[in-house]
């Protein structure tokens, strides 16, 4: 984990109103484990105070990048900055996905929206190639899907609105898929809280493991404030975990959706 | 150049402290920063107990500040000595510990089991929690509540006792001197103020415990008169928190009265902030021609005369 | 769409007012802004007697806020109605004006005196200004004396009576209590909130009255709770303030209770703020599908259940 | 007075710390009297409220200038804003300096620093040519020296340090000029407070007649808030009056220096 100032490379729209954001950081960038995340304080938010996190896209060398969508103040000044200038950035963030063994685990990844943000670095350095199921509400909404293709993955994508894809929801395919088999396969899911609901109920049915990563609000980012808890079962009950430190990657058989009685 | 300070008994390396439960157990960021160069690590509220807080959400970002509804989640004093403290132990710095209860007998149990516990800087009495339904604030609005409180936790431990006020009284004189009195070696000023949001597309409330303590920039020019007034009602030395995130803020405060200060809400967004605020301190003083911090501590007061 | 809304008896055509003190004397803003389209038009604190005002310094700003210490100049009750009334009551729309006094008779002799003005829409009774030294805060922070104020001037006057309260108070619920008893047909919230600032160059107050009050979006969550457990205390019609700079922070006042909302400091730097908020909330209720403003009144309340 | 989001046409640097901004405002531009001023709304100053006023400098058809000094935020921040973007100027505001009759006064202009800004325009429209006292720190804070020239008007310079012109204060050569007489001549001056100080006590040694234009902190700029005010002289006895409505140039005998008693 460190923190640094680091220098926007590039920062360009990608489809609507997604945009990737590539930033040089020599520290945080060779550390980066898939499914980790960087703090991010953007200078411009003044009176608003506190870091965003995203999930880490993609490194490269001493860079990494992020792939995020604007939705509000902070996601939109940081849409408006450009290369050379400066972001802070705490990193690399939090419990990550479990990068599949040698001959192990198929991996079948299934994103919603910035979902595949933090799934990209798990396909690339899987080592077993997996199916990754795409789903979004538009066209737009559906990300990267040649670089996905690019790592040698095979790419279902579903959108509501049929404009591109299946119509539907993304669990659709999956769960055509585990119908097919399950023995080796585990999922790993990123993507809005209800996406992650459906998968967490979908790997029980099928019995077949699944890593997800939640989406909390968060403050510190680093595990101090405890803003970010989730209720998680334990060996005597269940207790709140911080998203942010013991996640956001968590086990889906430990995540309680709701906080008991 | 002195930058040392003292609470009563316990002498700090410099004045720059953080803010309790904005700093967790130390541990979480001993990797951004080197603890040891802190005058104080302070850690978040320990009751006897496991703890485990308010539902989510329990913060909410707004104009230069934060509400917060934690509800003093934690590990409970067995838990906190387990977990934590071989850690803390370590530091050569003063370890001070935020405590609290819901009865008096509470408050002054968790002081007695500090007491045995080797190496405790200080203990920080929170009588000013808003965001808990038993204790908390409750104590720190009631003058002879609050005494009772200091007074139970004085006879329970001989380690220094840090009274943390609520801001939300109508004058603070009168709660600083009933600390003073009933035992208590210092003050904080000031914990968080009640406070809510409201989130107008599901005419809900923002934060799961419906209403919680305003912290950040945004509370500083209270924080700062709150200070103001203690520091002409007692002389008891004052830890002054509120908002502080450079060294001018700081500043501010030993101006105004207190002899050192806690960063809190900006650790959260800037974890380097209380070493800045020392270096900024340090130029400070050399810019001035000062040889000791505690040549500022109260002197806008004494200017006026 | 009606956004008519009632202060007891008096009717406003919406519920956008501006807050006492930011606004003159309404002439002074008649060339940016359509008066008569505001809910109602508040004036600056009047007394009896002409008032000259604390010195300078008088305002500072800080992180989304403004502190000030004014000192409520002020023409007296004479020279407002020689030098400001023949505009004011061309207006169509109310004119609220908002008085004040050092002793409980000079409180109800200004209250008898704007009695028998043709054409005032009620009066505010501020007894909550922090900057002055006799009067103001001293009579919003006893419930007691609150009362008493109260009845007094509503002993001296028909006019619908408006309690403007005080926020530096440990519970709002006695106070809002105590105004409604003693005859107030509405209530006020927030007053600006004690605070100050210090330059750090020459350790002098920032002030020329030393302290101040604090205003503007920092305090908006601080307002906010106070209408929200005044709402829960009393039946009386809430006008609510506290840094709204938005529509979308005037309907968090209406959601929380507030039946009507004050601009305040947002005036001083977007002068278009209460016509913004007014248009704004117009469109929100017009995308939720709702007829009526008061349809908004404490619905986060009535939510929750 | 109006208040109009006015588009930056220009903005840069004139010498040192001091910049030249020049805003599109046609409903502003073609109202101003010399020793008007604008307040201004600089947009990227977020937690930072409250607008900065501004001399209007020089107005040209459809647009006006302003000259400004970096000393905190609020400048800063203006400084760092690009042609197309803009900003919310209410103006023009406040009680401007007296434009000498033809064939009346003979002005003689008093200025320090940014002051230069709010006498321009007095010169440009002044029937009678003056004499304009500039004085500074340093060469850097000598300010349209030219452009004055330019008026036709003769331009006499002192700084501090000697740097330009004249070693000392600009109060040294102006009281030169008046000891050549006085009958028929009239001071208009703006700058810092002591600078307006002494001019005043030299108008009243003299006995020439002399506006100045105060420099007092504001927070509404249109007289509500009463932030502003200074101590003014009246038949019975002394006022507040504000700087930003009966001001900023008031008669230099009307002017009480300290709060009485
Ligand atoms: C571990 C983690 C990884 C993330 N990775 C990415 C990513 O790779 N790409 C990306 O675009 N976003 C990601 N997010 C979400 C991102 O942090 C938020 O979109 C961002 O903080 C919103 O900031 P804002 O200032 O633009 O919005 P605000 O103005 O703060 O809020 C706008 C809206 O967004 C909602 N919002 C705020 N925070 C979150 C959140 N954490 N999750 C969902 N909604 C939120 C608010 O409730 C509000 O409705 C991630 C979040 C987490 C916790
Ligand atoms: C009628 C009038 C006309 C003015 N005309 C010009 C002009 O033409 N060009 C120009 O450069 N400036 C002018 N000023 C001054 C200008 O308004 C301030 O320099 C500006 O507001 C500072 O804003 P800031 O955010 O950069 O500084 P801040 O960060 O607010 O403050 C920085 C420093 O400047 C001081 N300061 C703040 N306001 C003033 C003020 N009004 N006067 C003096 N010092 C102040 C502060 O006390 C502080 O020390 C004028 C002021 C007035 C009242
Ligand atoms: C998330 C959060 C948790 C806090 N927890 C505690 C606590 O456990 N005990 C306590 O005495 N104060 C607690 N506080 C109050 C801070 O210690 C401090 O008094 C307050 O935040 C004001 O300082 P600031 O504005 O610099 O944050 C907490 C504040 C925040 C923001
Ligand atoms: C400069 C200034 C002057 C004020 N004068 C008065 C006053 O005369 N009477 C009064 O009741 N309130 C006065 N107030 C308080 C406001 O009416 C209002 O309650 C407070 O500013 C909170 O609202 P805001 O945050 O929107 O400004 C004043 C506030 C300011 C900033
Ligand atoms: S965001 Fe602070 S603990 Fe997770
Ligand atoms: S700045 Fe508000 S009255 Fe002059």
């Amino acid at each position: 984990m460190f923190e640094d100032t680091v220098t926007i490379l590039a920062n360009e729209r990608e489809t609507d109103a997604y945009f990737r954001l590539v930033v040089s950081a020599p520290r945080i960038a060779p550390r980066v484990q898939p499914g980790q995340f960087a703090h991010v304080r953007i200078p411009p938010l003044r009176e608003a105070l506190l870091r965003r996190p995203f999930s880490i896209f993609q490194v490269a060398g001493d860079t990494f990048s992020l792939l995020y969508k604007t939705v509000g103040k902070g996601t939109e000044a940081l849409a408006r900055m450009r290369p050379g200038e400066t972001l802070s950035a705490i990193g690399p963030l939090g419990q990550g996905f479990t990068v599949p063994a040698p001959g192990g685990e198929t991996p079948l990844l299934v994103a919603g929206g910035y979902g595949m943000a933090a799934l990209y670095l798990l396909a690339q350095r899987s080592p077993q190639r997996g199916v990754v199921f795409v789903g979004g509400r538009r066209r737009v909404d559906i990300l990267c899907e040649r670089e996905f293709a690019e790592l040698g993955w095979e790419v279902r994508v579903t959108t509501e609105d049929g404009s591109h894809g299946e119509r539907g929801l993304v669990t659709q395919p999956l769960v055509t898929e585990l119908r097919r088999g399950t023995t080796g396969r585990k999922l790993f899911a990123c993507g809005p809280t209800p996406m992650l609901r459906a998968v967490a109920r979908i790997a029980e049915e099928f019995g077949v493991p699944a890593e997800i990563s939640l989406d909390q609000p968060m403050c510190c980012g680093v595990g101090v404030c405890l803003t970010c808890v989730v209720p998680i079962r334990t060996a005597t009950g269940w207790e709140y975990q911080r998203t942010c430190t013991e996640g956001p990657v968590f086990d889906a058989r430990v995540v309680l959706w709701e906080v008991p009685e | 150049m002195n930058l040392s300070v003292s609470l009563g008994r316990l002498t700090l390396p410099n004045p720059v402290t953080v803010a309790s439960g904005t700093f967790g157990y130390g541990v979480e960021y001993a990797r951004l920063l080197d603890l040891n160069q802190l005058g104080a690590v302070v850690v978040k509220g320990i009751r006897l107990t496991p703890v485990r807080g308010n539902p989510t959400p329990r913060t909410v970002e707004v104009a230069s500040g934060l509400i917060n509804a934690i509800g003093l989640q934690g590990p409970g004093v067995d838990g906190f000595i387990e977990k934590y403290w071989p850690f803390l132990k370590t530091l050569r710095v003063p370890v001070i510990i935020n405590i609290w209860g819901t009865t008096l007998e509470e408050y002054a149990e968790v002081a007695r089991r500090f007491d045995a516990l080797e190496g405790v800087g200080a203990l920080e009495l929170n009588v000013s929690c808003p965001n808990i339904k038993a204790g908390g604030a409750h104590f720190g609005t009631d003058c002879r509540l609050l005494a009772e409180v200091v007074a139970a936790c004085r006879r329970a431990t001989r380690l220094p006792l840090i009274t943390k006020l609520s801001p939300n009284v109508v004058h603070i004189a009168p709660y600083a001197r009933a600390a003073a009195e009933a035992g208590s070696d210092a003050l904080a000023i000031m914990n968080s103020y009640p406070a809510m949001a409201i989130d107008i597309e599901t005419a809900r409330p923002r934060l799961g415990n419906v209403t919680g303590g305003l912290t950040g920039p945004c509370i500083k020019p209270i924080a700062l008169k709150l200070v103001w007034d203690a520091y002409q009602a007692v002389k008891i030395p004052i830890i002054g928190m509120g908002g502080i995130q450079s060294a001018a803020d700081a500043i501010e405060f030993l101006l105004a009265g207190a002899s050192a200060v806690a960063v809190g809400t900006a650790n959260f967004y800037e974890p380097q902030t209380p070493l800045q605020v020392l270096a900024g301190l340090r130029a400070f003083l050399e810019r001035k021609g000062l040889t000791d911090v505690r040549q500022l501590v109260g002197a806008a007061q004494h200017q006026l005369g």
